[in-house]
């Protein structure tokens, strides 16, 4: 068990050490997170290889008391399973193509060295999230992967758009574990009558709880409500519909963070969830059904935002929402196997795209499509390997998303036709803003106006290209070494049907974004033009940025907020305190004016009092 | 089991370091600031050595009071100097301990008046200790305002204006008459129920063992009960601080210097919740079941309308003085779910949030030093001449908004799963709490220390060495230490709070039933 | 006036008991109140209060013959001094009156007002 | 019966001259009345067998006190004092019918049976007798008064005092 405690906590050894001793020594600091990770890396291949070779190893569990008290326990530990297995795979291996690749990204960054340290308390992190025992482990991992995120997008905290999007992630997330939290507070309330009995422990919740619900001692209406709330936390942290909109913004940060944590692992952390309390939301089908609507609205939506989008990095990032709305989709359709699937494959081809861009940043300062161009010519490596990435996504057959992208569509062709055309369009979509993008960026002559800008645009150095080529090679071949086999489920028979119009759908997006961006034949403008309607509500994000600025400044923070400070200041201080003091003070004015200054004054009321006095002593 | 250190109860140790610092310090001459520092630190220190050890001898298996120490004082009326520690007290004087050291560090920066300036906070300081350690109702009471009184000239002495745009919105002056009057008056109001209660017991001892005993076999009147409790609810509950007597404390924060703002929020408004669990919950168990749903609603005003002042204001340490309200609801709270583990959660926060806060007062003051202005849109870009400082910053940040792997964390929490069953209601509004908390912490990190860097702070430095790095240091460290491994000191409250609410929570028993089993639990919402 | 203050037995008020000292001084001190409630002069109060301090010296040696011990006397001393001690401050401070003020009229001394 | 004739001569003269001191206007009068006022009573304590009070009585009041009186209102030069204006009038009225109020409820406590039988004694008040109870009983009380008067003659001296500094 010794190497499953090392998974998880090498990073964290790594941030630790690199906050110790190596602040102010960027290449130790680098070696630290990448042996971190690479060890963790290492002591999960020797568990997958163990699982192949004996598939009775898995699941296993340890784990030691964090919390222990007579009504209360709570254990901190390490599940591996087939699930978390993948994922702690996808996080370690992609973590660490894209921690080498960062060396070079980031060299001669300031704060190089804080880099590392976050991302490897980000990895420890995550693969706390991936796995954990149980909900408050998980909750533990969860906000600490925010937490990471919030640091690694405000790396360059003194761009004001860098911090202010750190913030807004961090934020949208905390909204959304509120509900998160409160499903897992309802969860344990709900698994046992009294305190010693209630526990957090997966396991032990899974098998319990469908009989407390056949006995009828959780109320009907409780395990649907505790499914939403619990769904809250996915929705923010895979960025699903309405809760999206901080995940274009967090693009602020350095690219190796959007591939690492926005791409291919914090995000995904939604589904990886759904997956793992699969058995909780297969009791409550309203639930899912709720879970699919999301996810393929999410899809749908945030493809449409990545058409009209200009900047390199914010496209795919709505691609990153589009597919992570799939993802959601597939769960809500009962797709575990599916999901998870997606999730591995974009994981690969996601990083791929994004590590691409970075290094399209890093050769040209630039990363607006349109003042890019002619990037074949410079960056030939950079342009191929995007390309690979961008035909992944696309679905083009034979690589790896088209396999996975293949079982979402076949299994909402079989349970929801609505779903099942909404993935479809967007698959179309997909692959016209993917191949606009790559079009646009990579084609072409290089832009006028921007000679200063990348005139001296220059291919990345090897330390770069490696891990990109590793990804690539992983995106071209993840469809033929049988995940969803490992995963140990039934997975949905290939369709000829539905791949024949896919195929279609994506023949159609790829060609019109050739025949638009390459060769001219339509003009943008005009397209644009003549869909005025949908193009002015793509460009201003379905106003749901504006509306939630709107209420933010508005209702939050100068109503509501501002209301109670008033009540503070005019009621409690000014009414109730100052009151009170007003009133003793006017007490004091009027009493006063008893001090005559008169001697003779005193005396009287001394001879009264005595009279007073007497009058009661020797009452007649 | 009494340990003593060279023939000294190791409780008086703690106690009286600090005091026999002050003295020395008052013999000392003036111009001698150096020698004054170096004597209160040592003082604090000794007192912080002798909790750290009572912590780690405390004996969790046996419970109860440990290292008592009990010298008769005034027969004819039951007077005792009784100290001793169970796992409630000790915790929160590890807390003081920490807090004090570290503020007589973080003291370093006061200017002037060194010797009068140290004289104050040291008796402050054993104060504060003398409440947690005491075990009879007169010295706690003494104590309570032996902590209360140096406030004023701390405040009116050596603190600063709260201002805005550079008008004064409110002066120290202001702050420390409030503060004092509302303490004070607060505790007259607690002292009529201590005495009203020390009457109706028979008027024999203010030992609170013996008077806890004596209730166990026969409790007073639940009438009595129900009439004593409010007073001392409200009385202490003013300085925890209770909505709506809230408002000496933002303001008594934002005008004191950060040392004082340091004790004052990190220990002092513990001292009211502590009052609360000790004497109020703890001696009359049949008024607390009457009044604590009361209690568990105006937590929560404390908790979101505190968050949402906060929100609000512009004066970082408003900020952080608004927020301090708001986290004592949760404190409150977790002491009005009466079941073992929000109490556990409450006390526990009592620690977290002393600890956090105190580190947060600690910044600021820092910050204030450097910037002289404490105003939001003024302030900016901080990180980039202090980053060490804007790290802590953020650290205190996260803790506030309960951040996993800081104490705030386990907290809450703790709070939430023993209150969950109860109140319901209130634990949903407590977690929507802890979003606004997210919500002015985040933009205060963000309007301090990120954004870009402005020339007028070109000369502002960061904690450089590492005597000034300490304090923080050992604040995170704390933190750190039990948010991540709660487990152990989890333990050592848990030992006093579940015989503790087991008690709290039993019927009044009739004496000829009293034999009979204890009765389970009961939650009334 | 005796029949109608006094309600003792006919001609019992030919028998001089201490009852009849201690009335007197009841009457004395009413006297000396009456003074100091009326007059302004600052001396002139000085002086009522002189008279009703020995009105209560009276009552003191009064009772000390009626109960047979020495300790009104005792106490009479005292109140002696006492009144020295007053009559000389309070002379002073009329002196200062006088002499700041210009006037010793206690009307118009009023610096204990508000 | 002599007693009676010496009581009632006494005590009729000392009321005289109490309402002289009272409401005489010039001051000097009500000096000289006082001086009557001590000695009447000094003859009264004689009759009461409290010699030794007597004798202070004469020595110290009439003796000290009065002279001093007498002094400060040469020194002042007082002029007779002007009738009381209206407008603290209320307050001459209501005290005046406190006062009597007073005198009333004293009489008729005094009316009561007394605590004790007031039963003439045979008391002596010699020097040596009360000397015995100053130094025993009262041996403190009458140590503090030398601090009292220490503390007025200070006090007189402070008071009284010309400013030099100006």
């Amino acid at each position: 068990m010794v190497t499953a405690w090392l998974i998880l906590f090498a990073p964290l050894a790594a941030a630790i050490a690199i906050l110790l001793v190596a602040i102010h020594r960027p290449r130790l600091a680098s070696t630290l997170a990448i042996a971190g990770l690479g060890t963790s890396f290492a002591a999960t291949v020797w568990w997958f290889l163990q699982a192949l070779h004996q598939p009775m190893l898995l699941p296993s569990e340890t784990s030691v008391n964090w919390i222990s008290l007579p009504n209360l326990t709570i254990p901190f530990g390490i599940l591996l399973d087939q699930l978390s297995l993948l994922m702690a795979l996808v996080v370690t291996g992609v973590g660490s193509a894209i921690f080498i690749y960062s060396t070079g990204y980031m060299a001669g960054d300031a704060a190089y060295s804080r880099f590392f340290g976050v991302l490897s308390l980000f990895a420890f992190s995550m693969l706390t999230i991936v796995l954990s025992t149980n909900w408050i482990e998980l909750f533990m991992g969860w906000e600490l992967v925010g937490f990471c995120s919030y640091l690694l997008i405000g790396h360059w905290y003194a761009k004001p758009s860098a911090a202010d999007a750190g913030k807004k992630a961090f934020m949208v997330n905390r909204v959304a574990d509120f509900g998160f939290l409160l499903g897992i507070l309802a969860l344990w309330a709900a698994s046992g009558a009294t305190p010693a009995e209630r526990t957090f422990h997966f396991h032990t919740l899974q098998l319990r709880l469908p009989l407390l619900a056949h006995a009828g001692t959780i109320a009907a209406g409780t395990l649907p409500v505790i499914g939403v709330l619990i769904f809250c936390g996915p929705m923010g942290k895979s960025a699903q519909f309405p809760l999206h909109v901080w995940l274009p913004d967090a693009m602020e940060g350095p690219t190796p963070v959007s591939a690492l944590i926005h791409a291919a692992t914090m995000v995904a952390a939604g589904v990886y969830l759904l997956c793992r309390a699969f058995w909780l939301f297969e009791g409550v089908p309203q639930v899912l059904t709720l879970i699919a609507w999301v996810g393929g609205l999410t899809a749908f939506l945030s493809a449409g935002l990545a058409l009209v989008e200009n900047d390199l990095k914010r496209i795919l990032a709505y691609s990153t929402l589009s597919q992570l709305g799939y993802m959601v989709m597939a769960l809500g359709l009962g797709g575990r196997v599916a999901g998870m699937y997606h999730l591995t494959t974009h994981a690969f081809f996601k990083a791929l795209l994004f590590l691409a861009a970075g290094s399209v940043i890093h050769g040209t300062h630039e990363q607006d499509i349109h003042k890019l161009g002619g990037l074949w010519r410079s960056m030939r490596w950079t342009s191929l390997l995007f390309l690979i990435g961008a035909l992944a996504l696309a679905g083009f057959p034979g690589l790896s998303g088209f396999f996975s992208k293949e079982e979402i569509l076949v299994l909402a062709h079989e349970h929801s036709a609505p779903l099942y055309w909404i993935g479809t369009l967007t698959a179309g979509l997909t692959a016209f803003y993917i191949g606009r993008a790559w079009c646009v960026a990579f084609l072409g002559h290089p832009h006028a106006d921007s000679h200063s800008g990348h005139g001296a645009a220059h291919e990345s150095p090897p330390v770069m290209l490696i891990p990109l080529a590793l990804l690539a090679l992983l995106s071209l071949s993840a469809g033929y070494v049988g995940i969803p086999r490992f995963l140990g489920e039934h997975a949905e028979e290939f369709h000829w049907g539905v791949a024949i119009i896919s195929l279609i759908v994506v023949g159609l997006g790829l060609g019109l974004a050739w025949l638009i961006y390459y060769r001219r034949a339509i003009s943008a403008q005009q397209l644009a033009h003549a869909l005025a309607l949908p193009h002015t509500l793509l460009q201003h994000r379905y106003y749901i940025d504006d509306a939630y600025t709107w209420y933010v400044e508005t209702i939050q923070q100068r109503l509501i907020a501002g209301l109670c400070a008033w009540i503070e200041r005019a009621l409690i201080i000014g009414l109730f305190v100052n009151g009170i003091a007003w009133l003793t003070q006017t007490a004091g004015r009027v009493l006063r004016r008893l001090q005559t200054g008169v001697v003779q004054t005193y005396a009287l009321v001394f001879l009264l009092g005595i009279l007073a006095l007497l009058s009661r002593v020797f009452a007649w | 089991m009494v340990s003593a250190v060279l023939g000294v109860p190791l409780l008086v140790l703690i106690l009286l370091a600090p005091m026999a610092g002050a003295l020395m310090i008052a013999l000392l001459p003036e111009h001698r600031p150096a020698l004054i520092r170096r004597v209160a630190v040592t003082a604090a220190s000794l007192s912080l050595a002798g909790a750290v050890y009572a912590i780690l001898t405390y004996n969790t298996a046996a419970g109860g009071y440990q290292h008592e120490v009990c010298v008769p004082w005034i027969h004819s009326l039951g007077i005792g100097f009784h100290l001793g520690v169970d796992g409630i007290s000790v915790v929160l004087v590890l807390l003081h301990a920490l807090c004090a050291f570290t503020g007589v560090l973080i003291s370093y920066a006061i200017p002037q008046r060194v010797k009068e300036y140290f004289i104050f906070y040291l008796t402050l300081i054993t104060g504060v200790f003398g409440v947690f350690l005491s075990l009879d109702l007169f010295f706690f009471y003494f104590f309570y305002e032996m902590a209360v009184i140096p406030m004023y000239p701390l405040i009116g002495v050596w603190g600063s204006d709260v201002k805005e745009r550079g008008v004064v919105k409110f002066s120290k002056e202001y702050a420390t008459m409030k503060l004092t009057i509302y303490l004070t008056l607060g505790a007259v109001v607690a002292l009529v129920g201590l005495l009203w209660l020390y009457v109706s017991a028979g008027a024999t001892t203010f030992d609170l063992v013996a008077l806890q005993q004596q209730f166990a076999g026969s409790p007073l009147d639940p009438g009595l009960q129900r009439a004593i409790f409010p007073l001392l609810a409200i009385g202490f509950g003013v300085i925890a601080p209770m909505w709506p007597l809230h408002s000496w404390s933002p303001i008594g924060h934002a005008a004191a210097p950060s040392a004082v703002s340091m004790l004052h929020a990190g220990v002092l408004m513990k001292l009211g919740s502590y009052a609360i669990i000790r004497l109020a919950v703890g001696l009359l168990p049949a008024g607390a079941q009457t009044w604590l749903p009361w209690l568990a609603v105006v937590c929560v005003m404390n908790i979101v309308y505190g968050g949402l002042v906060a929100m609000a204001q512009r004066d970082l340490k408003l900020i952080i003085g608004y927020s301090s309200s708001s986290h004592m609801g949760y404190v409150l709270l977790g002491i009005a779910c009466l079941s073992p583990l929000a109490l556990n959660g409450a006390v526990l926060l009592m620690f977290a949030h002393g600890i956090m806060t105190a580190l947060a007062f600690a910044l600021v003051g820092h910050l204030y030093d450097q910037t002289h202005t404490r105003y939001l849109p003024d302030l900016g870009g901080l990180a980039h001449q202090a980053p060490f400082i804007a790290g802590c910053g953020v650290i205190a940040a996260m803790a506030s908004s309960g951040l996993p792997g800081l104490a705030n964390f386990v907290a809450e929490l703790l709070v939430f799963l023993g209150g969950w069953v109860v109140y319901p209601v209130q634990m949903i509004l407590g977690v929507l709490g802890v979003v606004i908390t997210a919500i002015y912490m985040l933009r205060l990190v963000r309007g301090t220390f990120f954004g870009p860097s402005k020339p007028v702070f070109a000369r502002v430095t960061d904690a450089t060495t590492a005597f000034a790095k300490l304090p923080y240091l050992v604040l995170i460290g704390a933190l750190l230490a039990v948010g991540c491994w709660p487990g152990p000191l989890t333990r050592i409250i848990a030992s006093a709070t579940e015989p503790f609410i087991q008690q709290a929570t039993q019927q009044p028993v009739r004496a000829a039933t009293l034999t009979s089993t204890t009765q389970p639990e009961s939650h009334s919402p | 006036m005796p029949s109608l203050l006094f309600s003792t037995p006919h001609l019992a008020w030919l028998m001089i008991s201490p009852t009849h000292y201690v009335r007197l001084s009841a009457v004395l001190f009413a006297i000396g109140l009456m003074g100091l409630m009326t007059r302004r002069n600052v001396l002139m109060i000085l002086l009522c209060i002189e008279v009703m301090f020995n009105a209560a010296n009276l009552a003191f040696v009064a009772y000390a013959r009626a109960w047979g011990n020495l300790d009104g006397h005792v106490v009479v001393f005292f109140i002696i001094t006492v009144a020295a001690a007053e009559v000389t401050v309070g002379l002073a401070i009329a002196i200062l009156l006088a002499r700041q003020l210009k006037t010793l009229n206690a009307d118009e001394v009023r610096l204990l007002k508000w | 019966m002599t007693e009676a004739v010496f009581f009632y001569t006494f005590s009729g003269l000392a009321i005289l001259a109490a309402l002289s001191v009272a409401w005489n206007r010039r001051p000097i009068y009500s000096v000289l009345s006082l001086l009557v006022f001590m000695f009447c009573l000094a003859a009264l304590f004689i009759m009461l067998g409290a010699y030794f009070v007597a004798a202070l009585q004469v020595l110290l009041y009439a003796g000290a006190v009065l002279v001093l009186f007498l002094f400060v209102i040469m020194l002042l030069n007082l002029e007779p004092e002007a009738l009381a204006r209206m407008r603290l009038f209320t307050l001459r009225g209501v005290g005046t019918a406190a006062a009597s109020l007073l005198l009333a409820a004293l009489v008729a406590i005094l009316r009561r049976p007394g605590p004790a039988p007031i039963t003439p004694a045979t008391t002596i008040g010699s020097v040596e007798s009360i000397g015995q109870l100053l130094f025993t009983t009262y041996l403190i009380p009458f140590e503090l008064t030398s601090f009292l008067i220490l503390a007025a003659i200070i006090g007189a001296v402070t008071l009284a005092r010309q400013k030099s500094h100006d």
